[in-house]
């Protein structure tokens, strides 16, 4: 098992090492930093000051290697737009979007296990329907206009929840809401799948024929089998989440991680965009990981492996 | 001679599937006494499966089961609710599956799987049921059985599993027991010593069983009783001498001559054989399935087939009375 | 001597040994299997070969070595005298074809019979499209089946008749050895006399030479010419099939001979005397790798490999046979259980 | 609202820094006025000059300027400002080291010097006229204790100034409050009345108008024209509409920046474009409010802007004419940039396309069509300019047309004329040349000024407040109904 | 000539063809059925856009800006009425049909050709290429794709082009991971081996025995990544690094009709709802398409 954490760790290193080349040489490619930095008012002085000042003239392996070794010792660069420093603005705005993630996440999966067990002990019943159809329909629904609906209806119309902002709790229920029915679908589909699976396999048979009570089979035998998947996924929706919070925060005006890579991208803010992917890519990569680990402790099968 | 332990009169297994009804078991009848051995021997697809599973009561809730009678000792296996059949499964009647690989739940030691069953049905504590546990993995032929208790499946070899499967079904020291084709994964050598431990079981523990499998081999040497099905149905059925040494169903006939046998058959002869492929069962069936793959077949066979029993306990399905088509000249 | 050695061997294996490298886990380091261990085996014009052995032992292996599927670690392949490696795969081709054991992955799904049995006419460029439909017509008549599956699917036909396709796509190149990897263990026992009565039908019009795998010793000894026994990457015994169905020599032999259930009732199960647990093919037992099951296991046993020790009609491995060395020399071990 | 005498307003951009020597936006100025203040204060309903940290001023030399300042004014921290203060910021942000963002603002500048503690010299680097406007704008007064300590990212963080509002929170970019000030000085500002401004970013208009009908918004600007009007028909929100000084025009490369057969080289195609959009339409139909057409190079009000130069009228006959005549009796087709209000852009492109111009349209971001213009030029794009809320012809034209990276037009003799208007201080002299530099300007069609900029201002009914030109809010002139 | 004992019965035949099953399937399952049609009604839509649209999508009014469908009071000469340029709104969705369905298509073939051969060469070949695709399916799914797409859409400027390249380069992991399962569970097969053993060349393989086994959960994931590339394009668009105007795109059409959705909430619902419809059908079909195929591969 210890083996198999380090290996799995080295792994996700170099994985996060490629993001990273990947992200910094993307982001060079864009327009010259220096004139984004001085911004709409700037001469061709203060431009060339500002080349000068953050070093955009020297070789990019140089300051690739100038940043990898900041970002090792948690020192991601300063912020051309704010002019502070990234680790911190990133860590403040992280703060909402993992909220949201976490919101997100719990609410797609206390909709999609139960739904997609109920689906499966009873395939074609009319719960297993509404099921699929709110996978369907879930899996269509641009999020950003399910977002725009929510607020014409629930703020506007009907005046419940507000429209924007972090504030309360009620600040959350509807990105929530969004961010979560995006991971929802593939979720549900899984546990159904995974538990007409599992409910179908020859040791489920087993234990129906030692006379288990049919709760035992589902929630002993059945679901400890199918949820394993389910982990997985769960880690790996998270990541997109985070990823894919953009759209939501910036419908809900929320200021997060996401609507800061959205702005930061906008406002040419290198050092941000750059750190920002690297975080989400982080995310990803350390969610998949504790999953992998997860997984390998939940299923006996790859503990001893 | 005692009550039988199982009855089943006319039992008929219906699964509706995409073109139509499939009528896979039609009106098959057995008993079983106590410590009596019976094998069901058929080539796949024969619907044997569904019969033990129709016993047990673990067909899904798709299929349509019916029968005129079917009593486990007494109680009506029909018309008992899943809670009654729950109280009996694992307990009074058990079963061991085909597949040792699968047939254990990955995610659960061995000790979990096992003692389920008596935590269920006896009010025992965890320590006694760790005990028998114990007890009967030796029984088995486990070594170091208290440690494989913590182990789970994955650690264990296919005959080592399909062990454990025996002793889980043994927990609750069953009145019937019954074998779904339980070596039919295994190597020959692991085979024989796993049908070895079940006659020896089974006779040492006065249960019956009701023994599954294709292998006409396994059935000689196993059975008490024989039962052959061909698409749905028994086709014969009688003592282990009477079927091998005077086989009156041309099927039965038929398969034994299949089958090389050292010493019996001439090396690198040809083989007898059986004609053709199994029927659909799909839809109306009617007469004897076997009749078109019948060397015997006439014109009679579309109709209903009637029973004749040459012997006491030796019965079989045929239009002919001995089997033979009279008309045709017999070697 | 069978008149099959005096003949020069048509396919012969020399030292050949097959290392797997196996991961454990997901990120288990890698460790050596050795499927196929130092295996020399030939086999001579119209001879059939029954290769039997536990699930695991290798018998697929070395088939798929034979067919040129994967390459021997060491050791070499010889046909008519002429090692493989060095020749065309392509014209091994022509000579070797495989019948397998499952004939539902064996045929592809998606084409039409006629097209899976030609595949290896219009590999090889052999015909136009009217002779090879003429071909395939008349070598689907030769395994019993009509023209008109020529147009259906593989999904369409029952296990027997996807063998017969298999056997026809095998013998439409007129190859000269078939290699049978467990050609009947899928089937019924009804379907599977049809297929065994094909294959000595065929072997007898073409004159074929079979190397025939099986875990069923009855069909081997039924089939086969000559039985190779093979037990966790070795052949551990050869023998003419008369030989070793009336004297077998290695006690691994024995018992699988006395596992062999014939239909006869009252008979009761034998026993077969064997240890039950298969050892780990990646750390096999030192020494003699069956000695922890092996009912005759002496003390050396356990630490020395036995040698192929010649016998009238092959050889055995067996230290039980081995004169000059220690024979008599210790002890017989007690039968071991399983770890 | 009123009942907790908390104005929430909104803002549409994030504000890099409340330090407003180092942001560069809108959002920063209002900040700025509120927080800080100037030595010199400009009516905005007037254009007169007054007193406000200087109650006095006197050009001692064409390059030194003297300032008496006011006694007894103290920062929010306490610290009393005084002639040191003016001192540290001044040498401060002159010193171009220590990157104030927009240069310009400062960079005339060489250096203050105390002459006592209620008097200081500003040193001018050379004779800039426009020094008195930007002591009134830009250039505010820092605490030179606490900006020495602090820094601009400090500064930036908890705000120290002396203005009608001090700042109780900042969370950087997303949220500031803003209190009054109780001891604010006797300043031309005015006296804050509103005792808490509560701003949060909101960067999507449609969320805005969302907070401002739940009634969690008091005000919001900037709002456009469409969202603005449909406002204004609702009876709970008023809506006010002021100009700004921005304008938006289309800058053709006449220099042949991007190939000399380019056909924006030859003065029928640009006088073709001119004629081409109908700029009436613009204005009425997409920018509304209190916008205008404009045919110079600079915004009306400001200092030199001639009105009187040749105007193109809306004749796509014509323009199809003229380019038959400069050969392109098909038309031609040409890349077409812009980076910001994409509707009026798109305007723009459908009338070009109109005439037979077909145009590739490209939005790209700001500092990429910057680098693009500064490096290759660009054939014709959509620009916009706000002179920095400065209200003189230098501040625009003087900007675009000296040769500079991004002069498209590159015209020796207009960039002599500019260098003599700019470095006069005979306003007559500077109106005249100003006047030639337009003139030819626009009969050469260089530019295609099209119109004026507007802002509108939306608020409930219980807000009172009347906007200024000059495109910022000011919360102290702002009132409780 | 037969060497084997005659047996009519081996004639019979027990089934019917794959095709007429599928065709049985297919004609069975009322999701795809329903995202068949209306992807097709769509699809010709798209096509017949010149002829359907009533106007020119690109031709502006200023005078005729936001003008109200009929339903609320328009004319018909404007069915949906018009948008903030007072572009005809009806043949801007028309229009829009093109850019989505263009977008998919080509961003989900771009994706397909990619992963497909990534996908295939390391289930097929395993070892080392295997290695190194799982590790560029891992980099490529640690990153966030909104966020790179955005970013590089934002650095090479949003054009038609560029949104769909930029698509193309980043979906194709599930291809990868998909074609990667199936190639290894096919390769596994015997006919792979008997294809080996008759001598048949590795491309012959790849094309003949292996691609015809694994084109139907290809076809699955060309379903589901077109509509992914759909609705990422709408996304980037709604957050105005996608498509540019003035081109007709959905996406684009929701984020400017967002300004007056509170005043006009329809600019918004027609445009996200046919999107929704539009993405439905296809994602219907590619489940649809995965249960009618799914058996098949089974046997
Ligand atoms: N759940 C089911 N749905 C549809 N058909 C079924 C189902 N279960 C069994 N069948 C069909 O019923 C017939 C009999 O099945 P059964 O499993 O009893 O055969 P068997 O004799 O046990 O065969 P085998 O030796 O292969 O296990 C077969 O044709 C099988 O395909
Ligand atoms: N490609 C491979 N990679 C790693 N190990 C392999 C591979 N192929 C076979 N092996 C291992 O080699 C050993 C021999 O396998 P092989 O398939 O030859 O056995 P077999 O005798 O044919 O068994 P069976 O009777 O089950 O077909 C087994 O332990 C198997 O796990
Ligand atoms: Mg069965
Ligand atoms: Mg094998």
């Amino acid at each position: 098992m210890l083996q198999f954490i380090a290996k799995r760790l080295g792994l996700a290193l170099l994985v996060a090492l490629t993001v990273s080349i990947i992200s910094f040489s993307l982001l060079f490619l864009s327009g010259d930093p220096a004139a984004a930095l001085a911004g709409e008012t700037a001469t061709d002085q203060d431009v060339e000051a500002i080349r000068k000042l953050y070093g955009f003239d020297r070789p990019m392996l140089v300051q690739y290697w100038d940043w990898l070794s900041g970002a090792m010792t948690g020192d991601l660069g300063e912020s051309y737009y704010f002019k502070l420093p990234v680790a911190g603005l990133i860590a403040d705005r992280l703060q909402i979007t993992m909220l949201l993630g976490v919101c997100g996440i719990t609410f797609a999966l206390l909709t999609a296990v139960p739904l997609g067990v109920v689906a499966a002990i009873r395939p074609n019943s009319v719960i297993d329907r509404l099921a699929l159809f709110l996978s369907v329909a879930g899996q269509a629904m641009p999020s950003f206009w399910f977002g725009l609906i929510l607020i014409v209806v629930f703020s506007i119309k009907l005046g419940w929840l507000p429209p924007s902002g972090t504030t309360t709790w009620a600040h959350f229920i509807m990105p929530t809401i969004v961010l979560g029915y995006y991971a929802m679908p593939a979720i549900m589909r899984l546990t159904r799948a995974g538990m007409l699976e599992v409910l179908s396999s020859d040791y489920i048979r087993t234990a129906r024929a030692k006379g288990a009570p049919e709760a035992t089979v589902l929630f002993k035998h059945a679901l400890r089998n199918a949820i394993i998947p389910v982990v997985s996924l769960a880690a790996v929706q998270m990541g997109f989440m985070l990823g894919g919070s953009i759209v939501v925060e910036s419908i809900f005006a929320l200021h997060g991680a996401g609507y800061l890579a959205w702005e930061s991208i906008a406002r040419n803010d290198l050092p941000t965009v750059q750190a920002l992917i690297l975080v989400f890519s982080l995310f990803y990569i350390v969610f998949t990981f504790l999953s992998d680990v997860l997984n390998a402790w939940l299923d006996p099968r790859m503990r001893a492996g | 001679m005692s009550d039988p332990l199982l009855t089943v009169r006319g039992l008929t297994i219906n699964i509706p599937v995409g073109g139509g009804i499939l009528h896979a078991v039609r009106g098959i009848d057995f008993d079983l006494r106590r410590g009596e051995t019976l094998c069901i021997v058929g080539e796949s697809g024969s619907g044997k499966s569904l019969t033990s599973l129709a016993v047990m009561g673990l067909l899904g809730g798709r299929i349509d089961r019916r029968a005129r009678q079917m009593e486990f000792d007494g109680i009506d296996l029909t018309g008992a609710g899943s809670r009654a059949m729950r109280r009996l499964r694992g307990d009074r009647m058990s079963m061991i599956f085909q597949e040792p690989m699968t047939s254990l739940n990955p995610a659960y030691t061995i000790g979990d799987q096992l003692t389920e069953a008596l935590l269920l049905h006896r009010k025992v504590g965890r320590e006694a049921a760790r005990a028998r546990a114990i007890e009967l993995l030796e029984k088995v032929g486990i070594t170091a059985a208290a440690s494989r208790l913590g182990q789970y499946p994955h650690q264990l070899s296919g005959g080592l599993r399909q062990r454990v499967m025996i002793a889980m079904a043994l927990m609750c020291e069953p009145e019937l027991i019954i074998a779904d084709e339980p070596t039919t994964a295994l190597d020959v050598t692991i085979q024989a010593q796993i049908l070895r431990l079940l006659v020896d079981l089974t006779r040492e523990m006065d249960m019956a069983m009701i023994l599954i499998t294709h292998d006409l081999g396994v059935v000689a040497r196993v059975a008490d009783k024989v039962a052959v099905m061909y698409a749905g149905e028994l086709v014969e059925t009688g003592s282990a001498t009477d079927v091998f040494n005077a086989p009156m169903h041309p099927y039965t006939r038929g398969l034994l001559r299949c089958i090389p046998q050292p010493g019996k058959t001439e090396r690198g002869a040809r083989l007898g054989t059986i004609p053709g492929i199994v029927p659909s069962l799909v839809g109306g069936v009617t007469g004897c399935p076997f009749r078109t793959r019948c060397d015997q077949a006439v014109e009679r066979c579309r109709d209903d087939i009637p029973r004749h029993e040459p012997d006491p306990g030796h019965a079989f399905r045929c239009v002919h009375e001995t089997g033979h088509n009279p008309a045709e000249v017999q070697p | 001597m069978s008149d099959a050695q005096t003949s020069a061997p048509v396919l012969e294996l020399r030292g050949v040994t097959k290392t797997y490298s196996v991961k454990q886990g997901l990120f288990g380091r890698p460790k050596p299997l050795t499927a196929v261990n130092d295996v020399s085996l030939s086999l001579a014009r119209g001879e059939v070969l029954g290769l039997v052995g536990e699930s695991g032992c290798g018998k697929s292996t070395l088939a798929k070595i034979l067919l040129g599927l994967e390459a021997p670690t060491q050791g070499e392949v010889l046909v008519d005298g002429q090692a493989v490696l060095a020749s065309d795969r392509r014209a091994l081709a022509r000579r070797i074809q495989p019948i397998f054991q499952d004939p539902y992955s064996s045929l592809n799904p998606r084409k039409p019979i006629a097209d899976i049995v030609s595949l290896p006419l219009r590999v090889h460029d052999i015909g136009d499209s009217a002779s090879r439909d003429k071909a395939v017509r008349e070598i689907l008549d030769i395994v019993g089946l009509p023209a008109r599956v020529m147009q259906t699917y593989p999904s369409q036909m029952s296990g027997g008749q996807r063998q017969r396709v298999a056997i026809a796509r095998a013998l439409i190149m007129k190859p000269e050895i078939v290699i049978c990897d467990e050609p009947t263990s899928a089937l019924d026992v009804s379907v599977q006399s049809q297929i065994l009565n094909l294959l000595g039908d065929l072997r007898r019009e073409f004159g074929l030479t079979y190397l025939f795998i099986s875990h069923d010793l009855a069909v081997v000894e039924h089939l086969a010419t000559r039985v190779a026994v093979m037990y966790l990457g070795r052949i551990v015994e050869q023998a003419d099939t008369a030989g070793l169905f009336d004297t077998s020599r290695h006690p691994y032999t024995r018992a699988l001979l006395n596992s062999v259930l014939t239909p006869d009732a009252g008979l009761g199960v034998p026993d077969t005397e064997l240890g039950m647990d298969y050892p780990n093919p990646i750390a096999p037992p030192p020494g003699c790798h069956f000695h922890p099951r092996c009912p005759r296991a002496m003390t050396h046993c356990a630490s020395t490999a036995p040698r192929p020790v010649p016998t009238p009609d092959g050889h055995v491995e067996c230290h039980l046979y081995d004169t000059e060395n220690g024979r008599d020399t210790g002890p017989a071990l007690h039968m071991k259980e399983p770890a | 609202g009123k009942a907790d005498d908390t104005l929430k307003a909104a803002f549409t951009k994030e504000l890099e820094n409340v330090d407003s020597y180092f942001n560069s936006s809108r959002e920063g100025v209002v900040l700025q006025r509120a927080i800080w203040d100037g030595l010199i204060y400009r009516d905005p309903a007037t254009n007169e000059y007054k007193g406000n940290l200087a109650t006095d001023w006197t050009w001692i030399d064409d390059t030194t300027l003297e300032l008496k300042l006011r006694e007894g004014v103290t920062f929010h921290n306490g610290e009393p400002f005084n002639a040191d203060d003016v001192v540290y910021t001044v040498n401060f942000v002159a010193d171009e080291a220590n990157g104030v963002k927009t240069q310009r603002n400062v960079n005339w500048m060489k250096s203050a010097e105390k002459v006592d503690d209620y008097t200081v010299r500003i040193l001018l680097k050379e004779p800039f006229p426009a020094a008195i406007e930007f002591l009134s704008g830009p250039v505010s007064m820092y605490p030179d204790e606490y900006y020495a300590e602090a820094g601009p990212t400090g500064m930036g963080l908890k705000p120290v100034g002396t203005g009608p509002y001090k700042v109780t929170e900042v969370v950087p970019g997303q949220h500031f409050v803003l209190e009054k000030n109780e001891n604010y000085h006797d300043s031309p500002k005015g006296q804050p009345e509103i005792g808490k401004i509560d701003i949060r970013t909101i960067p999507d208009v449609n969320t805005q108008i969302a907070e401002l009908f739940n009634g969690s918004l008091d005000l919001i600007w900037q709002t456009p024209a469409d969202q603005a009007e449909k406002l204004a028909a609702m009876d709970q929100f008023t809506v006010a509409n002021e100009s700004t000084m921005r304008i938006g025009y289309l800058t053709l490369d006449a220099a042949g920046r991007t190939g000399a057969d380019n056909p924006f080289t030859k003065l029928k195609v640009r006088q073709a474009v001119a004629h081409a959009i109908d700029r009436e339409a613009l204005v009425s139909a997409l920018l509304k409010g209190k916008s205008q057409v404009i045919s110079t190079a600079c915004f009306p009000s400001q200092f030199g802007c001639a009105q009187d130069v040749t105007s193109y009228e809306y004749d796509p006959e014509k323009a199809k004419a003229l380019l038959a005549e400069a050969g392109y009796p098909d038309g031609f087709e040409t890349d077409y940039y812009a980076y910001r209000d994409r509707e009026y852009a798109e305007a723009i492109s459908s009338f070009l396309n109109a005439v037979g111009i077909k145009t590739n349209f490209n939005m790209l971001q700001y500092s990429a069509l910057r680098e693009l213009r500064m490096k290759e030029g660009s054939p014709v794009s959509f620009q916009t300019w706000g002179s920095y809320s400065i209200n003189d012809t230098s501040a625009i034209t003087s900007q675009f047309f000296k040769f500079g990276s991004l002069d498209d037009s590159r015209d020796q003799e207009i960039k002599d004329w500019l260098d003599v208007a700019d470095s006069s201080t005979d306003p007559a002299e500077r109106e005249e040349y100003y006047r030639k530099a337009l003139q030819k300007i626009a009969d050469q069609a260089y530019w295609v000024p099209m119109f004026s900029y507007n802002t509108n201002y939306v608020f409930t009914k219980e807000v009172a407040y009347t906007p200024t030109p000059d495109e910022v809010l000011r919360f102290t002139t702002m009132r409780w109904n | 000539m037969s060497v084997a004992t005659p047996d009519p019965l081996l004639a019979e035949i027990i089934g019917p063809t794959p095709g007429q099953m599928l065709r049985r399937r297919v004609f069975g399952h009322r999701g795809l059925l329903i995202g068949a049609v209306v992807l097709a009604l769509l699809m010709l839509v798209a096509i017949l856009a010149p002829l359907l649209a009533p106007h020119d999508p690109y031709a502006q009014s200023l005078l005729e800006r936001m003008r109200p469908p009929v339903f609320l009071g328009g004319d018909w000469n404007h069915p949906l009425g018009t948008d903030h340029l007072g572009r005809d709104y009806l043949s801007r969705l028309i229009y829009g049909a093109r850019v989505s369905l263009l977008i998919g298509v080509v961003a989900a073939a771009i994706s397909g050709v990619i992963g497909t051969a990534m996908g295939v060469a390391a289930g097929y070949f395993g070892g080392r290429v295997d290695a190194v695709v799982t590790f560029l399916i891992n980099v490529r799914l640690a990153m966030p794709v909104v966020l790179v797409a955005l970013a590089v859409v934002a650095i090479l400027g949003g054009s038609l082009q560029v949104v769909i390249v930029v698509l193309g380069l980043l979906l194709w992991d599930r291809f990868a991971v998909v074609m990667r399962s199936s190639t290894l569970q096919v390769r596994g097969r015997e006919y792979v081996a008997a294809a080996r053993a008759v001598g048949c060349s590795t491309p012959r393989i790849l094309l003949s025995e292996i691609m015809p086994n694994i084109v139907n959960n290809l076809i699955v994931v060309v379903t589901l990544e077109m509509a992914h590339a759909i609705l990422l394009e709408a996304a980037l668009s709604f957050l105005g690094l996608g498509v540019q105007p003035p081109t007709p795109s959905w996406g684009l059409m929701v984020s400017e009709g967002k300004n007056m959705m509170l005043f006009e909430p329809w600019l918004v619902l027609i445009p996200g709802a046919i999107l929704f419809v539009l993405v439905l059908a296809i994602n219907l079909m590619g489940d649809g398409l995965r249960d009618v195929t799914a058996p098949e591969n089974r046997s």
